[in-house]
């Protein structure tokens, strides 16, 4: 059968998500906020809000996700994602909101805005990529690198009587009384990438049902700033992170 | 008859508040300002017009809530003192540079540092050059009563939404925590989901609806081009301010020799000064700022062809005079009295140093 | 039941990452010798009749660039 | 008129409402009033003092450097208050637990024995009403029934049934002041 | 002599912090900056001189760092730039109320909020009014090159303990990335503790010995008596510090009838605008104010009597004019030239506008 | 026996610690923590380390702790203390550094602040005095205040859904890998008052030791704004919060 | 073993709070009819034959106002 | 003497490390420099490029407006700086992925194929370092002693075995740079 009897529009299987825009993102080559942004695209579309969503975008790479995404975005400062993302729920009970942050953003400067409106149960969805690194700023240490990992203020290895320890952010949220879902996923095979996706949309779907908080982690690579290329990122992330950041729910109610 | 009621200035933010229609209200306590929020909390306007009032983790939180809320075209604010006040300069220059609309209270407290809380001006700079970073400017309105704390938080989101752009009421802990007399005006209701869409759908984040590509509300821009563009275009608004949101208060000045100027409690308090001058013979006037940015430089200067000499009154080191003197530019001598620390002066106080400075 | 597909790969968004690369289960993928004019190698289907059209590439480009079709055969 | 007045004495002595209903009474009165507090010590305990303006025409600076009143009940607002008084002006105190009583011989001195009183008559919350009845017999500024007026604004609904008691203990006050020679 | 290094601007702050004894940088990465702190990493100070180097959680958190450090009498600094500088307005305002010494970097970028990283000067008037609440006052360099960076490092320690005050070296995007030849000064070594005690032990928390009370850092005072003579010292010490360390740098001002002020890459911009102007026979001059607070108000005021026209040139919309046009009260024209949001202007540019607002 | 007998220096069994300075508390009649600096000051007095210790003060009612306890003192802007205390003790690591907070300062505005410096492990001794209200500015709500409690901003009591859940900071930091002792006393009775003496006494031991944070959360009654006599505090702290934050270590390694 | 205890009372730093009242086991204190110069009513043995000098009150005094004493007998 | 030059190219290629090895030989012959980079997007990919400029006297603008040299290594550079280089200054780029070559008459043009000829030569690394050969044959501003001396102070130690393989390609650069007439 020749190719192009295949490529017709009634064999159309899969295509990018109308939600998502035309333009170029400006993220290195394979990097995971590109498969977090399409999936989150792909939930929106998926379930039909793309006029109701809200999204807040942080300091770090996803800064710009608003050029990708195509919802109203807010773009928020350093790690307040989630002051921004309460007031808006709060005033628009309705709409839906999520904030997408990083791991400086959420676990480093934005630690008290985060804990916080996870307390207070807002019912909204918060992506979290973990990239155990500040991606944005060029490669510094973040409170989710991991010990011996080498970073821009890391250079001979984060060391825990220097630098203290990598934080697992999300089983603390997950203690909150006020969230209902927290998970952590990655997006490096066919496989994770469908499950994240449906991480996402219960996220989604508990925000309409007002459940409280709902966290996804994705465990993420930055091969740019680890320093190796996007496949050799995705096996060091499998071999390195997830041992550490073991995936799956860690609470759903 | 509107009802007349006795209010603290703290009160009568929180009354004005819910009567003039706000939508949010995100604070953290903070002496001598906390009777707003809690004012808001006892009157549960929740339950009445649907106002939001929430207590947030800190003032960081509380301006950023403030950031979320304006984005969504809705009447947002927050209230707090001087320390509270400085953890909001990077979110209060962030709000000027996504052009969103926002009202902030500063009761203002002695400084520097935890400082006192007693009431002082100390915060003029901070308010009026900008305490956060990059060339931003906000609408300082400065009450000098009761009534005028519940009357600016009317006109202060009426400005916000004009310009898109934070508006600040900058008062003391004499104003903040005395009581007077005030009038209650007609309520104004909150806009609806429907109507907010209407007015500010074009820029506000409230759901993209087919008909248009996402609205994006951001501050940034990495091209130095694009962010001079918007520089640009801040400061052309900023100009529109001056030109025509300036407001102040001229007090017995027809005939003046000499003038006082002083901006809210300080104003108040040269009132009793201005009495005492004229019984002396004096003629003195006094011309009170009402709007701190823009600041009444024309007003000042229309007056300086029948002036000897200038005293700006403040209860702080010395702030408001430097815009006296830059709207002076040399004309006549400004001088300059203040307290500073939380120490108020009474109107004799401030008389003797006036005689003292113009050798009267 | 047995498939064969096809993908569509938009060149000049191709970053050339690799990852659809790695993640085809029937090694159809991999990256042109040229350059695209940002200067990427790009993907495409060196071994086009191993495509099942399974959708695994296109699910794990961070890029969207990759469209798939399918036909039962 | 214009009457300049300050209330001082221990937290928890009910200054600050003596002051507001005060206030309030200037209010009924279609008088111009402010009422500034010494406010709150981010802190426990201690002083605390109000200063209530209540005059015909508009109040320039709500702070007094003299008053033509002052309002004493415990040691330290003795100390701190007595040379604030005008000359020619009053000055009330309640004699429990000064031990320095006034000095000042220009100023026209009253005594009233509020928290004694208050406590005979069971009614020690409403302590401070006994020293506004002895300062209203003192300087008949306001009518009586506005001030009865203002007392009612000035107390939130679920207190109401407490104003008779109130009342008397102003009533109370007005008799038992007395002008100390 | 010394070896001649080719280094950034941020990385020479990284070195000469370690070689001019510092014991502790706290810091956290921010654009045109983040190579402050990963110099120090990269150099490992600790293993050395003993120096402590921490990436903490935020900027809030690394100016309170620098509180605690220097409570006890160690010579501490962080940097950041412009949005990270606004997180730190309160705890400014603290130090310079407890009157503790610490050096702060702020090396500017667009603004205003998230704005741009290209280089800046938007941060004057948050650095020199004072972005933190209250009557206070820092110390403000504005180096000019890369050396000026590495030697105001050590400079901005010497006044700061000479001063008990926090000093800023302002700087910007274009000056921190730029590299330029560097010679390293002759080593400081770190103060033992013993030496701290000794000098410092009379106010320093350094543990409280028998002989004399538990030492106390604080910037509370609640009664306005006591506040407010807190306040009058400050004053005080700023008004020494105006006394005697206000530095400027003058360019061919002896012959000069029209005068440039810009400070840092401003300043350094400028003198390729002298040389234009120079070279058309206009007798220009060019005063580069090297401290901004203490500002050299004096040193213009002496130019003015030759001067027909004086213009500040600054990245920003006009901050350090007002401060200009405060000196010369009116005496000659004050003209003003600038861009914002991160774009540069060249020397030609500069002569353009000048030219034009002179009608030369 | 006659009491002049029994009044003699030789009998004497105990006096106030010569750590506390002569100056009388501002705090309210009954206050916890009044007792707090009692036992810290002994517990310094007992080690000797009168002249190597160094207290963070925080913003809130022991604001003025450093007017009482006879040491070095900081005091902190609003929950910044362990920023402070991190860089005193990282500079001087053979002082015993002492942060002391109040459950606003640590557990609202200070959350990235403590978090972080227990994560790092520090080796510092952290008192956290838990009275689930903002003492000093007059009884607003705190991140510890029970579901259904008054207080200024509550003035109808917490509820969830419009002011969050109350926060068990304690049991997220033990959960930081830097923590090494983190515990849960009361000072209402002689029983807890010895008690939580020792859990200081431990704290500095371990700091000694560089054994990482030690964390010792006192929950405490502020009758002043909670409205009660001092004695009824006691026991409705006794009846409602101990249920919810129970006594005892949670982590001691 | 017993012993027999006495305490002597800071008068004007008592704050009144009768933490101390309800902490001692023998019913030795009572707070006095009487206050001092800040107004609060201080605490007294009322029953000073009681006292064990056991030191309960000492040990919650929030303001540090008691002394303890104690002989065997 | 004084040498005003931009390079520019996509980020990875080398740009900022030529300019800075460049610098560093200026500051061997006792020449100021500064090197001033397009700096870091907080962004990914995209273009990078840096103005060095050496001179014999102090230099006051780090910045430029026009330049005696423009070094160019992909196509929106070539957009960009093309029209940036002075009457009679040198342009001098990589045809490698340029597809609209330089048009200006007023100046001089070279090229120099050191992608290509880097990658034939197996030395893909030393690519920047080609370029730079080809621009000190065209401007001999500097020794080209003091070019290995400037190479060895900007590479860190660990790098140093690798400087005959840079010093091969500067040669290779010189040898292969090409006028465009
Ligand atoms: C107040 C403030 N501090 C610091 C920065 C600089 N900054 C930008 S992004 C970033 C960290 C980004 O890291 P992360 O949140 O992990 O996101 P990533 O880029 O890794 O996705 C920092 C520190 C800033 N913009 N504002
Ligand atoms: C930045 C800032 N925000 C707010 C305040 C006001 N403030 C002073 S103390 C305090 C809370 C105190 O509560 P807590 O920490 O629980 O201590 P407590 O008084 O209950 O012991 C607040 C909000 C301040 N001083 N600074
Ligand atoms: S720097 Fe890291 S996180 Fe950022 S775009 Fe590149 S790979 Fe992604
Ligand atoms: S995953 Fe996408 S971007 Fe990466 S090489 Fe394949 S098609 Fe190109
Ligand atoms: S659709 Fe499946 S088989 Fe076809 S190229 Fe993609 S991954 Fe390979
Ligand atoms: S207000 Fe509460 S915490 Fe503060 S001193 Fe009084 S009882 Fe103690
Ligand atoms: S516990 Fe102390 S302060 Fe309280 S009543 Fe007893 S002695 Fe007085
Ligand atoms: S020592 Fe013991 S027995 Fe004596 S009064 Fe105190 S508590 Fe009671
Ligand atoms: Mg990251
Ligand atoms: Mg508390």
């Amino acid at each position: 059968m020749d190719i192009k009897d295949i490529i017709k529009p009634e064999n159309l299987v899969y295509s990018k998500s109308k939600v998502l825009t035309d333009t170029v993102m400006h993220y290195c080559p394979g990097c995971s906020h590109g498969v977090v942004h399409k999936i989150l695209a792909e939930v929106i579309e998926e379930m039909g809000i793309q006029d109701k969503t809200i999204g807040v975008s942080p300091v770090g790479c996803a800064v710009f996700a608003y050029k990708y995404i195509n919802i109203d975005w807010q773009q928020a400062a350093h790690g307040r994602a989630p002051a921004l993302a309460t007031a808006t729920k709060r005033l628009y009970p309705d709409k839906y909101v999520v904030a997408y942050q990083g791991d400086g953003d959420l676990a480093s400067i934005g630690t008290a805005e985060i804990m916080h409106a996870c307390n207070r149960g807002e019912n909204i969805v918060v992506i979290f990529i973990n990239n155990a690194i500040y991606g944005m700023t060029g490669g510094q240490m973040a409170p989710t690198t991991l010990l011996g990992m080498k970073t821009a203020t890391t250079p001979y290895g984060r060391r825990a009587d220097l630098n203290g320890y990598p934080l697992k952010i999300t089983e603390l949220i997950a203690q909150l009384e006020g969230t209902c879902y927290v998970t952590r996923q990655s997006v490096q095979n066919p496989g994770s990438v469908r499950k994240a996706k449906k991480a996402i949309r219960k996220a989604f779907e508990n925000s309409a049902l007002k459940k409280g908080t709902s966290f996804v982690e994705i465990v993420s690579a930055c091969n740019s700033n680890w320093k190796m290329t996007p496949v050799q990122a995705n096996k060091w992330m499998e071999e390195n992170m997830f041992p550490f950041y073991p995936l799956g729910d860690i609470k759903d109610r | 008859m509107a009802e007349k009621l006795l209010k603290k200035g703290n009160e009568a933010i929180a009354l004005a508040a819910i009567r003039y229609g706000a939508d949010g209200y995100f604070g953290y306590p903070i002496t001598p300002q906390s009777e707003v929020m809690e004012t808001l909390m006892e009157e549960m306007p929740w339950e009445t017009t649907g106002m939001v009032v929430l207590q947030a983790e800190s003032e960081t939180s509380s301006i950023n809530m403030l950031y979320g809320g304006a984005c969504c075209g809705k009447k947002v604010m927050t209230s707090s003192s001087s320390p509270g006040i400085s953890l909001m300069c990077e979110g209060m220059s962030y709000m000027a540079g996504a052009e969103l609309p926002c009202l902030v209270v500063d009761v203002i407290r002695g400084g520097p540092g935890l400082g006192t809380i007693q009431p002082a001006q100390g915060d003029y700079f901070q308010a009026v050059k900008g305490g956060g970073h990059g060339d931003y400017k906000i609408i300082v309105l400065a009450p000098a009563s009761v009534q005028e704390m519940y009357d600016f938080v009317g006109l202060g989101f009426d400005l916000a939404f004009k310009y898109r752009n934070p508006v600040m009421i900058l008062s003391d802990g004499a104003i903040g925590q005395m009581m007077e007399k005030v009038e209650l005006r007609e309520p104004v209701r909150r806009l609806t989901n429907q109507e907010i869409a209407e007015k500010y759908g074009h820029w506000a984040t409230l759901g993209k609806p087919a008909s248009r590509n996402g609205n994006i509300i951001s501050s940034l821009s990495l091209a130095a081009s694009e962010m001079e563009a918007i520089n640009l275009r801040l400061q052309a608004k900023y100009q529109k301010m001056r030109e025509n949101e300036v407001r102040f208060e001229k007090n017995m000045c027809e005939d003046a020799e000499y003038m006082l100027v002083a901006f809210g409690s300080s104003a108040r308090i040269c009132e009793g000064t201005l009495e005492k001058a004229r019984s002396k013979g004096i003629r003195m006037g006094l011309l009170r700022p009402i709007t701190l940015f823009p600041f009444p430089e024309k007003a000042i200067q229309e007056m300086l062809s029948q002036l000897k000499g200038i005293m700006s009154v403040e209860l702080n080191a010395g702030q408001m005079v430097e815009d006296v003197r830059l709207a002076v530019n040399g004309a006549v001598p400004v001088e300059f009295y203040g307290r500073m620390g939380g120490s108020l002066f009474s109107p004799e106080e401030v008389f003797e140093a006036f005689a003292k400075k113009f050798n009267l | 039941m047995a498939f064969k597909g096809a993908i569509v790969v938009d060149i000049e968004k191709c970053k050339g990452c690799s990852v659809c690369v790695v993640n085809c289960p029937t090694q159809t993928i991999a990256l042109a010798k040229k350059v695209n004019s940002k200067g990427y190698p790009y993907s495409y289907m060196e071994n086009p009749d191993n495509c099942t059209g399974c959708g695994n590439c296109a699910t794990v480009c961070p890029d969207s660039v990759i469209t798939v079709y399918r036909v039962k055969i | 008129m214009k009457e300049e007045l300050i209330i001082a004495g221990f937290g928890g002595q009910g200054v600050l409402s003596m002051g507001k209903i005060l206030a309030y009474s200037g209010i009924m009165e279609d008088k111009e009033v402010t009422w500034m507090p010494s406010y709150g010590p981010e802190m426990r305990g201690g002083t605390a003092n109000v200063t209530v303006i209540i005059s015909d025409k508009r109040i320039s600076s709500p702070i007094l450097q003299w008053c033509d009143t002052a309002i004493v009940l415990n040691q330290q607002s003795m100390d701190k208050f007595e040379p604030m008084v005008k000359k020619g002006g009053l000055l009330l105190y309640d004699p429990n637990g000064i031990s320095r009583h006034p000095v000042r011989k220009d100023i026209k001195v009253c005594s009233i024995a509020a928290a004694d009183l208050s406590n005979r008559m069971e009614m020690s919350k409403a302590f401070n009403m006994v020293v506004l009845g002895a300062y209203l017999k003192m300087k008949p500024i306001l009518q009586k029934d506005n001030v009865i007026k203002g007392l009612k604004k000035s107390l939130p609904e679920r207190y109401h049934d407490l104003i008779p008691m109130n009342e008397k203990a102003i009533e109370l006050g007005m008799k038992e002041v007395k002008e100390v020679i």
